[in-house]
């Protein structure tokens, strides 16, 4: 979950780190009273893409006037796909240096990264790469935090790369140290996969401000976290119920599953992330082109597989599915019930090719076999199945396979 | 032989009472495991499955001498449940949950560290050495003894890969689903270190997936001159750049963690990379064919 | 630094911790307003001492008026010293049982040590030496603190020792676990040397509340708190200035020395503890009964030297001063420099024995002879001879000491 | 022969540029103890006192050497400096800072014991090996060698037996001062066990005083069978019980802790308890006489 700027500005804020004077705006009129109490304000579209700068959703406004007619147009901009719901109106800084300061996971540690730059405004990754010396890192321990004399080295690495920072490295590694500790404990308390303030400005009197700020909750804690969550979903879905993202997907998380809208027309659904994977390899092995990607996940019962083709299939693009179901945790048995109370209940009439293996198997292909259903060919076997019923379908229905098989025909007579 | 777990492993099941912490006690129970004890706070004294259940994982060990813990609660209770099996110095916990918090698991890792216990997962399938004993979900019918080790991020690409070989006649040591999430226990390069150690395990499968540079830094071991021929597969070639696909921590950043790092560095350090797992089984029957000729 | 009871309960409950509703009540007026708001309450005299009960601090009452003419009652005692200046007002609870939870520094172990036992309401003390078993402990990781695994482990020991409770004892400790770990984080951040809650009830519906709290805070960690030692002034220090400390121990405080006021006569100072104990003992050794400890510890200077001979000459029982300097941190001349000043300014009469040895003597003695004042005799020396100077004096001032050599004719021709 | 430091001993300075730290460090150079670096964050690249300072310790160590560390900052910084000597890996630390708060210790002793550093103090006057080395506030004047070891937990009293020692002409080893707080780092005890291994020390004089157990747990030790005569004095005997008698720590609560249940467990022991530093004195010229004979 990517909090918005201002969100992050108001975390940051919260806890104790500088930031610039500022105000939401849902509105133009809103934009024209924040100017108005605030005075000279940057416009900022919030979005939870980057690139807005330059996407034209950022002005810099002298006057209320101004600043409700760049808000009006901001607020009707679409950028990267996310339409605009509402701008950040902000006082300017006094900037002297601009520079990073950020914490990650770093998954090859396991251990979050905290990573300060003298080289702040930019991407960092960039930095890492053309300039490392520019970087200096610190995987503080989880319990303990970064200690202050981490900190001071940190910012003695980072800083005295940077000739104009070098002079005053003493005074910023001793402000940095509050600030850095303050942003370790916002990312644990938040669980935040990313905290990065970008750039940190040091003003002309020498104070350190959060100029911009980035935070990412990790998806495993949003039940930690749901004052956020709903916050971001007041400021990301319009009026029309509209948020920028693919509506399919938006579709799939409402219904609580792990679904990828991909481009192609072969439906495809598995248990567990690698298996699908595999399964997408599979179909685009055989010539087919995968329209999604969707993992019932572990244990994944009956209704769960009903949701799941239900999903599947009211992508228009769909000519037919590969279901892939390799039982650990997941049962066949449950599986097969899944299928047969989905193809009664949704009457579906596009193919399906049903590869299903593991534990309670046997249960399983018992219910479908019962069922008029046959699954129990090998994955890739099943992938050259579908791909080859599906492959010549230009979308609707094929004719061959509107008959009164519920939709299984290619499964008969395959095991 | 085989590694971490055997006939003689002493299993407590930390959550046995739950519904998948029952179904999956019973199928171990079926498969052979001995479980010697349950551990649910508040139900100490209690019986469950045949099994005695404590208070405490301290209370069980003390009781039934476990060394190995199978950690199946719900994910806010997974990293606290992680320490408690470290703190009872268990040789072994297995945590299969699922969404286990990331900074959590970075504390719990911390403390796994500090401690003598090897930890595999969370979000793993768990592990089976072939006829003897399984702590986890592997499907029961899929093993047969043989000499393969098996080390896979993705717990289904587990079963298949186990199917695979067993269908052709190549049995396993153990089998090992290490985990998808990007903070876990014991990585391929520490299970590929196992292996190398097993005399019983002739040749290794290891099936990576895209994001992380794990598979990256078990090349790393393979390219110093491991012991035993690698077979290796990697999943999510075809998985679209910055889509996160599911749970597995598949994402891909830069270059690091493509389908194809992982391919070229593993190839380059000695191993042979299959396209599906049918070719990993054959490859595998082609290695064990030369090594067994030596 | 000990809170009172309303202190340590108001941060109790800013934590998250359940608390009995209350009202704090500087006036009869103001206890009578609050039990007309909370209905039932008790009236309890906030000291910063225990056994108020027994001294008749607290009331039960079931009316305004009653509140009103016990708080009353209750304001005008004197509790072991301690004038009462506020009454908590508190409702009543539904008690099923009553534990004890406390954090406090182990010495032995350089933790704090988390205990909880099933026997609460008592003097834990008590109960460690007479039911042992009934007694568990817990000394956490002070960067991890308690983990709910050890917690649970603890309250499954501590409540299995206690019939009634062993049947719940997993509801409880389900519960006892964020109880513990805020009241952990609270001494944590509080940097509290105690703090306790005692009895911690559970009430007839299974909830748990913190009927009583303690909570000490580090002396050396009060510059952290100072709102907290600005509220606690606030209610212990009347209109009259008093607190019901011992008035020479509050004027020492406000001077900044570290000094305990005792029954004698021979004024004693000296730098660092351990060389004041020892003074103190030479003093009792010899016959003669100390009037203070009074340490002006390392590297204090002559102004804090002259301090400490005025706050000790302010007692008027001391007889004469015996001053013992070992010079390590401190040197020697600061405080034959403060010795002197002090004997010019505030006109010194009684008799002081001056021995003086360690860092920069030398020259610390030259001043001192110039000045006409002979230093250096032996610590057990010095004593004796104090003690000789004044154990025959009735108080007043001795007549063969009052002539023209500044007070100082003992040291003369010593050396 | 000493024990912690002796005339190889390179020392560098935490706090140097400050007025304490400058007097200090120039009375340790006047003893002759090599002062190879100073550390304040800021004052990097500048000369103190003729010694360069760092930005950090470990700039110094890399720099410079040095292999213990003297902490003279003010107390809010005084754990994070202790923190700073260990993850630097310096073997001995010793902070003199007094005013250190009680959470801060217990931080910086958890982090202590997980390294490899030794700490002295906080709130300590250091210690000094004869004639070689000093490192803290024990006056230059006071000690000559010999063959005595001293340990102490008051900084004064620490100074007054080593003086009366000299005085009567039983040089010293390393005199050590443990310093008062409740949480502290090297204990009687330790000091003792590294005196046992001294072969250079004869004789012990240990200074207690009342409040915690430490003596008590010296007292154990000693009575599991000491090698060498410890010559024992307690201060405080005549202080009242729960008055806190300054920052020594010396709060005496319930039995424990009191000059009598001390004096009581050293003499069974088999310690020797002196009544005042003179006795002391003497009874060590006793011990080393009988020592000497044999």
């Amino acid at each position: 979950m990517k909090l918005l700027e201002y969100q992050a500005k108001q975390q940051f804020a919260k806890a104790g780190i500088a930031t610039p004077a500022g105000r939401l705006a849902r509105t133009a009129e809103e934009a024209e009273a924040a100017a108005r109490e605030l005075g000279r304000v940057a416009v900022k579209a919030q979005v939870p893409v980057g690139g807005r700068g330059k996407a034209g959703g950022i002005a810099v406004v002298d006057t209320p006037e101004q600043a409700r007619a760049e808000a009006a147009r901001i607020l009707a901009m679409d950028i990267k796909g996310f339409p605009v719901r509402s701008v950040w109106c902000e006082t300017g800084l006094d900037v002297a240096h601009e520079i990073y300061c950020g914490i990650t996971l770093d998954r090859d540690r396991r251990r979050m990264v905290l990573i300060l730059s003298g080289a702040g405004g930019m991407d960092i990754e960039q930095v890492a790469e053309t300039q490392p010396e520019m970087i200096a890192k610190l995987w503080p321990d989880p319990f303990r935090g970064p200690q202050a004399y981490e900190i001071r080295q940190l910012a003695f690495t980072a800083l005295r790369a940077v000739p104009a920072l070098a002079e005053r490295a003493g005074k910023l590694a001793a402000a940095l140290v509050p600030l850095v500790q303050t942003l370790h404990r916002l990312s644990d308390s938040l669980d935040a996969v990313t905290c990065e303030i970008n750039p940190l400005v040091i003003t002309a009197a020498g104070d350190l401000v959060a100029a911009d700020g980035k935070l990412e909750i990790d998806e495993n804690a949003e039940y930690r976290h749901r004052d956020l969550a709903a916050e971001l979903a007041r400021d990301s879905v319009g009026d029309d119920g509209a948020t920028g993202e693919d509506p399919y997907e938006v579709e799939a998380k409402r219904r609580g599953l792990t679904y990828v809208h991909l481009d192609g027309y072969v439906g495809c659904i598995g248990n567990g992330a690698g298996l699908v994977m595999n399964t997408l390899d599979l179909v685009k092995a055989a010539g087919g082109e995968p329209a999604n990607f969707l993992d019932i996940g572990g244990g994944a019962r009956a209704d769960v597989v009903r949701n799941a083709l239900d999903m599947v299939l009211s992508d228009p693009n769909v000519r037919g599915v590969f279901i892939n179901i390799f039982g650990g945790i997941t049962r066949g048995d449950e599986v097969a019930r899944g299928i047969i109370e989905a193809r009664d209940e949704l009457h579906i009439t596009k193919p399906l090719v049903v590869r299903m293996t593991g534990t309670r198997e046997e249960e399983g292909r018992k219910l479908l076999q019962e069922a008029g259903i046959v699954p129990g060919i090998s994955a890739v076997e099943a992938a050259r199945k579908i791909v080859e019923l599906t492959r010549g379908v230009q979308g609707g229905v094929p004719p061959a396979l509107t008959g009164g098989q519920g939709g299984f025909p290619p499964e008969k007579g395959e095991d | 032989m085989s590694i971490l777990i055997d006939r003689y492993t002493r299993v407590v099941v930390q959550g046995i009472t739950g519904r998948e912490g029952s179904f999956h006690t019973e199928q171990m129970q079926a498969y052979g495991t001995d479980v010697v004890a349950g551990v649910v706070p508040g139900r100490g004294g209690s019986t469950h499955l045949g099994v005695p259940v404590f208070d405490t994982v301290a209370d069980a060990v003390t009781a039934t001498a476990a060394d190995c813990a199978f950690i199946i609660v719900p994910p806010p209770f997974a990293a606290d449940a992680i320490m408690e099996a470290a703190a009872a110095r268990l040789p072994l916990a297995v945590c299969v949950t699922e969404g286990v918090p990331v900074h959590d698991m970075i504390r719990a890792r911390a403390v796994i560290d500090g401690s003598s216990t090897k930890l595999i997962g969370p979000n793993c399938p768990g592990l089976l050495t072939a006829g003897e004993c399984k702590v986890g979900f592997i499907p029961n019918h899929v093993a047969r003894p043989g000499s393969v080790g098996v080390v896979a991020r993705s717990g289904t690409l587990t079963y298949e890969v186990i199917q695979g070989l067993s269908q052709a006649g190549h049995g396993q040591t153990t089998a090992v689903g290490i985990g998808g999430d990007p903070v876990l226990g014991l990585t391929f390069r520490d299970v590929l270190e196992l292996f190398a150690e097993d005399k019983a395990t002739r040749a290794v499968v290891m099936v990576g997936e895209i994001g992380g540079s794990d598979e990256e830094s078990a090349a790393e071991l393979i390219g110093k001159g491991y012991p035993k021929p690698v077979v290796a597969f990697i999943s999510g070639r075809t998985a679209p750049p910055g889509k996160r696909m599911g749970h597995a921590g598949a994402i891909i950043s830069g270059n690091r963690g493509t389908a194809q790092s992982k391919i070229d560095a593993l190839t380059a350090a000695g191993a042979v990379v299959g396209d599906t797992i049918e070719d990993v089984v054959r490859l595998v029957g082609e290695r064990l064919g030369v090594h067994s000729q030596r």
